[in-house]
């Protein structure tokens, strides 16, 4: 088993690199891989609860987001710095999720096999 | 008002495509009249029409193929950018002897004169995308 | 003659904003669409890029784009608009900039 | 070393393509085997038989093609990635009642999990583009 | 006759923006409008002297901008502060242009008819 | 184990850089390609960034992007690399993370 890590770091909408990520996630969980899924920059806007997309004719990925224990995929975490730099805390956030600390994601990245970060 | 519209970003992997959409169609219905609508770089990818989107997410060329024929539209296509990135009608496949011509019904394959053109004929002129 | 300042990326990874906003001049007014309405956002970063700013440059932001992100806190001073509202915009002033 | 190579970015509006070909091949010059290339979002238009490139300025889609030929290297295209874009090989465009493919040689259209298993059965992995 | 300005904003090279700017440009000189082409952000590294893009198999467009000129298109300038910022001054550059200041580059911007940043 | 940290966009409007720099660990290695190589110019607002950046992270730059470019002057301590130093960088880290 090897350990695949995404970072997610653009906001969801704007541009379609944060539904590109959880694409690809999804399909590592498929394999029954060790997934890290860490959102930072832009990415935590991702988690934020209410989105209402349909004024922008796109998709709510919340869903998605939500099922993804269901698929194995249990280790989910917000930067914690990206958040404070938002305003944002956890009571914003629409999914559980741990936060950490930019050491902690240094050493989740360095112990993995492979990071994708988009 | 006369208003022309140009648009710059992928319409699959930015938002720019729809939001330009949305701006003509309240445009419209607001009185004015659209003069052109001008597809540069990544946005000719909107001329094509051998493109499938998933059941649950709205097809957007399908949407602009039909805005511009429903209100007759003069819809432009960069043929620099176009032929770049193999977006082709009948005569640019045939020139170029390739294959096949993928061009979506209601787009029209001009030159870069022609936004020009509508800079100089339009009130107002509003781009999308980078 | 006033501009309207059509901002589209976010201002936490984009120079778009920053450079709309000192690029405006006196009674222009500057509109957040797509990523951009994260410049609406009260947060010090924004605060700081604000601090600089033209007085009596109105700000506006697109209410599709905020809904659809679900902005939790907007700053003070930002009028929302619709799509029909965005359309106004562009034909209130002489001529527009789109930033990205 | 056994490595594996994913592509995100616009063949045409972005340099990461360029990039991505110039590293794959200083890697075979190193000795190293390429276990796959995936080209994913917007770099899926790499696939694209259908491109004209200016004279003055190289074809990238024909020199992937003939780089990924030349050294009989497995070349994915995302086929999510693919379907939205207009890109098709032969299958696809039946099954979707298009009138015509576009993929040019060299590539096989398939899914993301093709992807990791490239990440499984390499020892390194390298993105480019965004 | 109606003025066009161009705002450069982008690095040449790593995205396709500098070269799709420039092409509307010649294209607007033309139709023989007034044009103003201003460089400004990392739009002002694409006038930086001596450029070698064979290497990244790219096309160099320094000939092109100096030709500019032919083509009835004077007015060009780059915004002093985007120099500044970057350590660059006018000597780093390969063609001439006129410095404007950020209050000098919005008046230009608010007397034209059209505006295009790309 | 370390980690090979690949940047693409210019630090002057992208945050891939200042985020790389703050999540290299010791031992690290940036390499700068594309618009990334911006980040190895001498100037004031790189200096900044680099005021916080761990030390014993080695700073890599791409010649062919650089003379692509032909950037002024670059800051100290960057070692330039060509594609197969690029490759031999790869090999010589754990991963990568490509930062755009």
């Amino acid at each position: 088993m090897k350990t695949l890590t995404f970072l997610s770091r653009h906001a969801p909408f704007g541009t379609s690199n944060a539904k590109a990520c959880l694409d690809m996630v999804l399909a590592s969980a498929v394999f029954e891989q060790q997934v890290n899924y860490i959102f930072m920059d832009e990415g935590v806007w991702q988690l934020v609860r209410g989105h209402e997309p349909a004024g922008i004719h796109a998709k709510n990925t919340m869903a998605a987001l939500q099922a993804l224990e269901l698929y194995g995929v249990e280790n989910i975490f917000a930067l914690e710095e990206s958040l404070t730099e938002r305003n944002l805390s956890l009571a914003h956030l629409q999914i559980p999720v741990r936060l950490c600390t930019r050491a902690e994601m240094s050493s989740l990245i360095q112990t993995s096999d492979v990071v994708t970060a988009l | 008002m006369i208003i022309s519209v140009m648009v710059t970003g992928s319409p699959v992997s930015q938002q720019s495509a729809q939001t330009a959409l949305s701006f003509c169609q309240a445009a419209l219905t607001a009185g004015h009249q659209i003069y052109r609508v001008f597809f540069y770089e990544d946005a000719v990818q909107l001329g094509s029409a051998l493109n499938v989107a998933p059941q649950d997410e709205r097809n957007l060329n399908a949407a602009w193929s039909e805005f511009v024929k429903q209100y007759e539209l003069d819809a432009v296509i960069c043929v620099a950018s176009a032929l770049k990135r193999g977006i082709l009608d009948d005569g640019e496949a045939s020139r170029y002897q390739k294959p096949a011509a993928n061009l979506a019904e209601g787009f029209d394959i001009s030159g870069l004169g022609q936004w020009v053109d509508a800079c100089l004929n339009s009130d107002r002129v509003v781009s999308f995308g980078a | 003659m006033s501009t309207l300042h059509i901002v589209s990326s976010s201002p936490f990874d984009s120079n778009a904003f920053s450079s709309a906003l000192k690029t405006a001049s006196q009674g222009d007014a500057i509109l957040l669409i797509e990523n951009g309405v994260y410049a609406a956002v009260d947060a010090l970063q924004i605060d700081n890029l604000m601090s600089g700013a033209m007085p009596d440059v109105t700000h506006y932001v697109l209410t599709e784009d905020v809904d659809a992100r679900a902005l939790p806190r907007l700053r003070n001073n930002i009028a929302k608009v619709d799509y029909a509202g965005f359309v106004a915009l562009v034909c209130q002033h002489h001529n527009s900039v789109s930033w990205n």
